[in-house]
């Protein structure tokens, strides 16, 4: 399996229209334990991403996902921006040059990704954030020989879920401390989205 | 939704443009951004102070720029941080050459946006420096987490830090002496009813008819008690008390007093509130050197207030008491 | 009834000491009465000025109370005008030898109250004249009737005779240039939802849930219609037009615009307006000297907003600069 | 017929008790065409009138009316303050140094007062103000040779209540123009409870 041109940008249009279908339950998500515009954030961030990539013509992932990052950074603001912004731009930087991308170096990607995401909002894992997804999910396929696209989606489907009994101790969410158990966090959901729409694009079972 | 508006989506532009249109000599945007920037910056020689954050905190933070204050305030939408793009417009707007000092309210989104927009500057060989402001007690604080938000003590680090610009200070100094404000500096808020953000056409919760909420964020989020309305007095109590358990006041300490409101209570009742606020001072044997009563730090239309004391020194008192022109906040 | 109050029947005397308590070095009281004072009244050789009238409608006027404005402000119940024993403590308390110009909005219960205090005055040989401000276009004029009220067009006539009395002139220019403001100011207002009075524990009227209601007076008396809610740009036309109706303006006539919040409506609305307002200036080529933007004369909690234009000359631009330290209105 | 001090004091605590009883009335008189406040103002007017006149031992019928004057310019505010206040102080000043007034001189007074609205309100006749009671009950204590204190009553009624179908020229109810029509004047409310109280004071029919 090799992550060309076309699939990265068939992967962020994917993902954008998860984001648009889901936008007000993550909003709902938000409301409850934030300030209620993870999915306005996203949706809005998103549509002009597609708007950036779609007509335009790309020699190099780097490219692709350097628009990505420096679109999310300019438009959405607030916490999710910097934080989805600063992985596709460590996604990109590690890409550098590349007009495709084997498995070996799409994961190293994104591992970058997540240490990025990781370096730029201090949170650790069992912090309710988008952290708790991505980084079980960036182990599991540094990990696994063979990747199970449908493992890969459920691994951040469970992670997302486990999101909910979590006590925030990072973002909006953590004003609310004990009080924000029982809700699953905005970021984790909308994370989990992300991966989701990646098993989608590689239409066979397995990713290798 | 009961609001003075064209269209929800453009109140922030639209509120800019405004802005510039009533203040010109004082004001000036950069086009493109939703930045407001001294309209004689850059000030050569002078370090460059920037703020800013989300809309419908007004005067907050456009109110505060004016020679003795802030450089710049980039706004974002309403209650949403700005992002690095504009941050960094506005450093480059006001950097002087001795350095741009970032004042930041400590939310995740905007420390992150400020954080990202220093790297850029600094990529542009700007010499950048942050202080995050967290002034509320009614969050719990801990290094383990985002810790507590910050409200209207922010407004009297734009003050001092100011000043200190103003006296030709590096930016190591001016960087000092705003943190030394942040650790001296404590608020707590309280709310009577909701606010509406425009684009969202409802308010973000409900209060009973009968319920208030004490330590209520800026931005809507959850306080730490809902009770039954409380006389004024009991109210400042609380508010007080709450500060004094975080920042214990002894006799012949020296503080100033901000009683803000957010938007929607009358000036009235701010006054009624420090009654009973100078009250509490007056029986510790506390010295009020400034008392500032109005609206500094809002929440759009909620009803509500928040208690600020801020501990001087002899720095403190004298940066505090130099002149400002800042459209909200003038002093001579 | 949603309000940070401790009793109130107490309301009045409680904000007064709330204010002295947080400006101590600028007001003072006379005991037993509900006169707020400039702390260093009364100022030998300077025609002293008077103003006041029922609270709600904070900071008027305590808050124009400083050198350069009032000298003192009479604060009555809510709503209710002051008494002719406490305007005539006032008028006591800041004679200094030239006289006392009497500064009052145009509501029958004031007129009649400050006029007999006159009365009082004269009669211990205190030298006074008053000045009637009736800026609200939304009332239709007449010689016959009570005619129009005085609204946030009050606040430049204090201003201006304020410098006009800081200059030394005698009680006769003082007057003159007052009724110079009066005669070039026009206010017209508009409201989006009632407010309390404290005493009274619910709104005085109700509005639909998208109703507003056009030249509503700022004690909640009825306006002139009442209309679905419209965009800031029409509103700011409306009252614009009401007022160039009745004062026309020609291209180079030079203005000071007043754009007042009535309590609960957002400073970025307040600016949203301002947009539209500074627009029709320069397409009429009017020359816009100074703008104001903020809560002046309010109406409790009140959400809506008026705009007042004052045609300017070469005087009333001169003095409207000239400095002031009133705690509302600082200008240096 | 004389005013005498006790009965001069009996019309004011009459007065005082009527004003109490109609507070609430007068109030929503004020609700419809005014601020709403004319009931509570002269309650608390008089109520302070009757506590400082109740418990003193006037020598002459001017020290009461002063007294009644002063209270009621020191404790009403509002428009009707200055306007009884101005009333009850002219008339102290027509009975100067009175210890009983007879018909004549009492009559005299009255006129005195309603100079004294005038001169202060500067409304006339017709503006839907107190003085369109006022004006016709003075002009009949003046123009008959008897005075029935019935006729009395029923005229100053009558007056009140024409004051509905009038405009407001004067006065808050002013603004309201055209839609001031259709309510009773608070204030010709009041003015008639002072002149039926009056007539209760005299118990007989007529007034010689
Ligand atoms: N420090 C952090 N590290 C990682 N993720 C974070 C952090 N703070 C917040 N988040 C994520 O951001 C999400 C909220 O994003 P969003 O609602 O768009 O921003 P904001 O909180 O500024 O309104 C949270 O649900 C959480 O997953
Ligand atoms: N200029 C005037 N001359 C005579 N009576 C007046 C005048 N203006 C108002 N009034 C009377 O005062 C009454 C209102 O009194 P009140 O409600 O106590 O005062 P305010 O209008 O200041 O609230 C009116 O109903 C009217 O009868
Ligand atoms: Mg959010
Ligand atoms: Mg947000
Ligand atoms: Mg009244
Ligand atoms: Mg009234």
């Amino acid at each position: 399996m090799k992550l060309t041109i076309a699939r990265a940008k068939e992967w962020m249009l994917t993902f954008n229209q998860r984001i648009q279908e889901e936008k007000d339950h993550l909003t709902e998500l938000d409301q409850a334990i934030g300030d209620g515009d993870h999915g306005l954030n996203m949706a809005r961030g998103f549509q002009e991403v597609v708007k950036k990539i779609e007509p335009t013509n790309y020699d190099t992932l780097d490219a692709l996902f350097k628009d990505v990052a420096m679109t999310l950074i300019s438009k959405v603001g607030g916490a999710s921006g910097p934080l989805y912004g600063t992985a596709f731009l460590r996604l990109s930087t590690a890409l550098k040059a590349e007009s495709e991308a084997n498995r070996e170096k799409f994961v190293e990607g994104l591992k970058a990704a997540l240490d990025g995401i990781k370096a730029r909002g201090k949170a650790h894992r069992g912090d309710k954030t988008m952290v708790d997804v991505w980084e079980p999910v960036v182990d599991y396929v540094q990990s696994q020989s063979t990747i199970h696209l449908s493992q890969l989606n459920e691994l951040a489907k469970e992670k997302m879920e486990e999101t909910k009994d979590l006590e925030a101790k990072m973002g909006r969410a953590s004003y609310l401390g004990k009080r924000s158990i029982g809700t699953i966090d905005p970021g984790a959901a909308s994370s989990y989205l992300l991966f989701a729409s990646l098993a989608d694009c590689f239409q066979k079972g397995e990713m290798d | 939704m009961k609001k003075l508006i064209n269209d929800p989506n453009a109140v922030v532009q639209e509120m800019i443009e405004g802005m510039i249109a009533a203040h010109p000599d004082k004001l000036k945007t950069i086009p493109g951004t939703t930045v407001l920037v001294r309209k004689d910056a850059p000030v050569q020689g002078k370090v460059g102070l920037v703020s800013g954050g989300g809309s419908g905190h007004e005067p907050a933070h456009a109110g505060y720029v004016g020679k003795g204050m802030l450089d710049a305030a980039v706004a974002g939408e309403v209650f949403t941080s700005p992002t690095p793009d504009q941050v960094f417009e506005a450093i480059k707007a006001v950097d002087g050459g001795k350095g741009v000092l970032l004042i930041i309210k400590n939310y995740t989104g905007d420390v992150l946006n400020f954080e990202m927009a220093a790297e850029m500057a600094e990529a542009e060989g700007i010499k950048v420096a942050k202080v995050i402001v967290n002034d509320d007690v009614a969050v719990e604080d801990s290094t383990y987490t985002t810790g507590r938000r910050g409200i209207a003590g922010t407004i009297l680090v734009h003050k001092i830090a100011g000043a200190m610009a103003d006296t030709g200070a590096s930016l190591e100094e001016v960087e000092a002496v705003a943190k030394k404000v942040i650790s001296n500096v404590r608020t707590m808020g309280m709310a009577l009813t909701p606010c509406t953000v425009p684009a969202a056409g409802k308010p973000g919760f409900e209060h009973g008819e009968k319920e208030m909420e004490i330590g209520m964020g800026i931005h809507g989020e959850p306080g730490i008690e809902k009770t039954e309305i409380q006389p004024a007095n009991q109210v400042a109590e609380t508010l007080v008390n709450k500060i004094l358990e975080d920042m214990p006041l002894v006799e012949k300490d020296r503080v100033a007093i901000m009683i803000n409101g957010l938007g929607g209570t009358p000036i009235m009742e701010l006054y009624i509130v420090n009654k009973k606020v100078a009250e509490m001072m007056k029986e510790k044997g506390i010295d009020v050197h400034e008392t500032f009563v109005g609206n500094y730090m809002t929440s759009l239309e909620m009803a509500g207030c928040s208690v600020t004391l801020l501990k001087l020194d002899d720095q403190l008192a004298e940066l505090l008491d130099a002149p400002s022109d800042a459209i909200a906040f003038k002093k001579s």
